[in-house]
């Protein structure tokens, strides 16, 4: 799960990192108050989207008087701050972040995240900092210091003085930044993180460590035990159809496609896709109804995939393990009694009792087009697709194309 | 032969519950020795004819159980896999699913320099067909043979296995090591129980995106492995960024995609299959040295 | 370092660990006071003092109205409380704990300690509550629970679990002592405690678990990160000699016997005082004046032992490694220059420049006992205790015991 | 030969403070290999002709170190330790007295599993005659030989050490563990090294009061050791109850006394010497056959 920088900010804040002085707003004037709240001279407008990059997409103003925070907070609301990271329809900004402006001297860059193949959560740190991180990797990677971290024992001591003595800073500020570290650290590891970056980490020209951006991105499975974190989720952020799914227990990912696919099974439902793509077709989305797979859960598939404009095929793709195919059929035909699809679907099961389930599909007197594996299944959708009569909708209408062929 | 599990081995099941009730009957109709189950606070009852305990230390010291299998919910099933090896468990099963990442980053940690196996989590388990399963895999489409498996999603096996089975070609063991990003077994060391197994003569390594245990796993075929391997990718056609219904498959930036493993494989000798229908016949290719 | 009831209670509450409502009081008024403060009719007032079995030596009454409350605190206050653990002189009861009285229905017994073998934090759990646990480990260890701590996992949910498993009480009492353990653990953790007993940690007849009494240590070493704790300690508790010796950065220990010593090192330091003992005498102390044995450390060391008025005879014992013999010979003649020595001194020296440092005390014009080995050292010890004649102080007073042999 | 420290010893100095700066000075006049130190925060300096490092991953990597003793402060130590580990110190030696105990428990427990050796803390140090000086030991009382010492003190060592020399008696290695509860290498764990030196003919073992290392000593000398045993046990003199300076001497209730120690000893075969004068005695004696 993401959240925006102000929230990120209130959490490092409140676990004792600094940050600069700062609150959010969602009107311009809301923005000019808090700004005037906040005092001083310069403030930076913030736009708060959960992608980033907004710099480059001019997401992030200097506001050098209390009427320019209030123009640049009007010209960011409501506006789609189009960055290197939301693709061409860009996010629709609905707040921005107004804080004090800070005087920089030096920028650095720091993160914590899982490292996979270690096991381990691991520390990122840079004298290149306010960069792409990704492109510093690339093309300095001498300009990257980095440590694991011993998940018991911690962020330890040695570990922080050894990473900072790498920087191109004083011994003063070496001491300043190891406990900030630990800090983060300790921030990342109460919250359950999957990321914390920190880009740029700025030091002020009397020395001091802020943290100017905040991007916390936070293990979804963790959540149970971090209620303050959930609450902060913004659906806003998120795609409509994927909420949607989620509130049904279903594992739905959107994908630009025309050949919908249910699927039991993260690793099925991913290589169903890519069996659709041999096939010359296009999936429209990931979609794993789970072990359970019941007759509710199919039902909330179909007016799932139904609500995509884009949908011109359904692929089933079911291999019945401890689920049984005769009482999964059963399932779908009860789903597609409720839910109006007018689409060809390709039915292909597998597995405990499959033969009594296609015996259902066959006798439903609906245009199932039964697969009899997964070759035959990526073939007949291949042949919805690219036929260019119309194609039988699951309740009749159109032609059959089986029966064209 | 087999690896992992087999006719000998000593089931206990953590988290006697609706699920961990119903595949232990499973497990039982497969004939693998159950021994008992664990649940807290319900120790001194029975379940299926066995004894159920409060603690796996107790259901150790009486059943000389040496292998569990863990249905406990995600928020206590870190705890449930530190009190398994605490109380001296061989190989422990977690098939729970949802477990936070950082919990197993702990159980990780906690058990090194310990002896003990955990496959998972959010795994479908191990079977050695004929001898013993030891996770949620419908038994019935497994046949007793000489290729191993090995894989990280759960019906994509089911359906490699099919393949297998219908064309006459049994399974010496079949591991499914979990989806998720951080877990028990990799490829690697599983690969290197395949190796040693005199019973096994082909493997098959299904791996899909996310992380990069497929083209540490292909490298390591290259210089370790004799048995020839096929392998499959599972997600050529997502996304980057976004994670594919396993927490573990994820395309980051430019890492973890399909082409790179499928690329890692080939440049180190494995038979990579393209379409996931094709696995069973490329197999059976490679049984009749074809390739 | 040890504390009082007490304040151990007010750290335990500080952590949510369910204790008695309770205050103390330095005399009879405030106890009253106290108690009219807490309300109820039925108040318990403890004898504070550091030792243990304050019960059998009366220092816990059960007070059933506010005169009570006064007149028990009145007739502990002052008085020498003699317990098992006090010896037979007593210890000064100086403040008394109030507390509302509960309703027990069950005692148990709960301990968390460092176990040196295993090299880890333990913990103990018994149903044998409000009984000395020696007692109960040599005539029931059946009834005693025990688990080590993985310092870095913590106490795990399922050894807590296990432990309370063992107890005979119903499944809603153990999972509500589960997470009490575990507090109990996080405040030993937290605090660098060397013992936390709750002896009884009772269960009141509704079911609810309250740490009735507790005895916290404290790791000496570590008190440096817990100026909380520190400032908790109760000079009033320790010997006067120790406490000024401590002060002086000596580890001294007041003992019964009659020949001081002065060593450096720990086991040097006992092993001189076995050498006394195996001489027929009895060591007044132990001490050890550490590597460094400047000058001033042996002067404040000869000080305390003068303090003393069991001193027969002093013996310094000192292995020159680092230390050089010449320069802690010379710190010797320059304490005695400043402290009254009026009991004969024996030295034994040896080591780096053992022979410069014997030429220095045999030229001092004081009549140090110089003895050439361990073995010669505790014969004069033997010679200078058992002979009939007085024997030669430092100063010259009495005769020269060597001279008359 | 020798034990844990010999010629080709590579000395690095953690906490380059004065006194570390002294024993490495005394360490290099005994011929020790010394090749830098750590002081974090005067990396690039030099102390005797070597180098300074922030680090002690930088230090092993530059001048491949094997060894270290720590002169950190107390509240620092523990994570001096840690950082000599993680770096791939084989042999930390821990001069530091005064760590808090669960910092030791938690060195400890972090050790587990890797593979590195800690002498103390609050200890001397070791030194192998003749070869290398790892401590705070005068070099001087020592004299190239065949017996092993192993002790919990530090200037009671010395007297022992000096009662061996004065008889011409010399050592192949002293150790000094260190006086604390917990700490790294143990009596058992020394003994089965001196137990595989082919140079070390009998074994002086001196123990204090305070915990049970003593008697598990015994129990595996009677079990494992060859070699003779002459056993001296400081605090026979000893109240209950009271620490005798070292953290680790304490009589808790009725355990840990001389008395329980000096049986173990005496029912498992070693020499014991009631008095600290007669350890070189006894040494001679066995040495001589006569006991």
């Amino acid at each position: 799960m993401k959240i925006h920088e102000h929230q990120a900010k209130t959490i490092l804040r409140e676990h004792g990192v600094p940050v600069p002085a700062g609150s959010s707003a969602a009107s311009a004037a809301q923005a000019r108050q808090a700004a005037e709240t906040l005092g001083g001279e310069r403030w930076v407008v913030k736009a708060q989207i959960h992608a980033g990059g907004r710099g480059k997409g001019g997401g992030i103003r200097r506001a050098a008087s209390l009427a320019e925070v209030e123009q640049y907070a009007g010209q960011l609301l409501g506006s789609r701050l189009v960055t290197p990271q939301t693709g061409p329809q860009g996010q629709e900004v609905r707040q921005v972040l107004v804080e004090e402006g800070c005087d920089i001297a030096q920028e650095l860059y720091c993160s914590l995240f899982i490292d996979r193949a270690a096991g381990q959560p691991a520390l990122m740190l840079s004298p290149a900092g306010g960069m792409d991180i990704e492109t510093v990797a690339a093309d300095h990677p001498e300009k990257i210091f980095r440590t694991h971290v011993d998940v018991l024992l911690g962020l330890a001591d040695f570990q922080v003085r050894g990473l900072v003595a790498n920087l191109p800073v004083n011994a003063a500020v070496q001491r300043a930044l190891a406990p900030l570290l630990q800090q983060l650290y300790g921030v990342f590891r109460a919250k359950d993180c999957s990321l914390l970056e920190v880009n740029p980490l700025i030091l002020t020209p009397d020395d001091r460590p802020v943290v100017l951006d905040a991007k916390m991105q936070f293990d979804d499975n963790a959540l149970f035990r971090h209620a303050d974190v959930a609450a902060l989720r913004d659906p806003a952020e998120e795609d409509p159809l994927e909420v949607e799914a989620a509130a049904y227990d279903l594992t739905y990912i959107k994908l630009s496609g025309n050949v919908g696919c249910i699927v039991n099974g993260a690793g099925l439902a991913m290589a169903t896709m890519d069996v659709i793509k041999l096939g010359g077709g296009s999936p429209a989305n990931f979609l794993d109804v789970g072990g359970a797979a019941n007759a509710d859960r199919v039902e909330n598939a179909f007016r799932i995939l139904m609500a995509d404009p884009h949908v011109r095929a359904v692929l089933i793709n079911v291999f019945g393990g401890i689920l049984r195919c005769d009482v999964f059929a059963e399932g779908v035909l009860h789903a597609v009694s409720k839910v109006a699809v007018e689409v060809p679907v390709i039915v292909r099961i597998a597995g405990t009792n499959a033969e009594e389930g296609r015996r259902l599909f066959a006798e439903s007197g609906l245009n199932f087009l039964v697969a009899d594996d997964m070759a035959d299944a990526a073939a007949k959708v291949s042949q919805v697709i690219h036929s260019p009569l119309p194609s039988p909708s699951l309740k009749g209408r159109g032609f059959m194309a089986q029966d064209e062929a | 032969m087999s690896i992992l599990v087999d006719e000998n081995t000593r089931l206990l099941v953590q988290g006697m519950g609706r699920e961990g009730r119903f595949h232990a009957e499973q497990a039982v109709d497969y004939g693998t020795r159950y021994v008992g189950g664990v649940n807290p606070g319900r120790g001194g009852g029975a379940a299926l004819g066995r004894p159920l305990f409060n603690t796996v230390a107790g259901a150790v010291a009486d059943t000389g159980a040496d292998t569990s299998i863990i249905f406990v919910p995600a928020p206590f099933a870190a705890d449930a896999i530190c009190e398994a090896i605490d109380a001296g468990i061989g190989l422990v099963v977690c098939i729970t699913d949802g477990i936070p990442v950082l919990d197993m980053v702990t159980v990780r940690r906690y058990m090194a320099g310990k002896d003990a196996t955990l496959i998972g989590p959010n795994c479908p388990g191990v079977i050695s067909p004929g001898k013993a399963k030891v996770g949620i895999m419908p038994g019935h489409i497994h046949q007793p043979g000489r290729v191993g498996v090995i894989s990280r999603s759960g019906t994509l096996t089911y359906e490699a296995v099919a393949q297998l089975t219908a064309r006459g070609i049994g399974q010496s063991t079949c591991v499914g090591i979990g989806g998720d990003p951080i877990g028990g077994l990799n490829f690697v060391q599983c690969l290197s129980l395949f190796e040693a197994d005199a019973d096994t003569d082909v493997i098959v390594l299904i791996g899909e995106i996310g992380g990069s245990a497929e083209e540490e796993a292909a490298a390591y075929i290259a210089e370790h492995v004799s048995r020839p391997v096929v392998g499959f990718i599972a997600g050529q056609s997502a996304p980057t960024g976004r994670r594919m219904g396993h927490a573990g498959a994820i395309i980051d930036g430019a890492r973890g995609t399909a082409a790179s493993k499928i690329a890692a494989m080939e440049e180190n000798g494995l038979t990579v299959v393209r379409s996931p229908a094709g696995i069973g016949a490329a197999v059976a290719d490679v049984l009749d040295g074809n390739t």
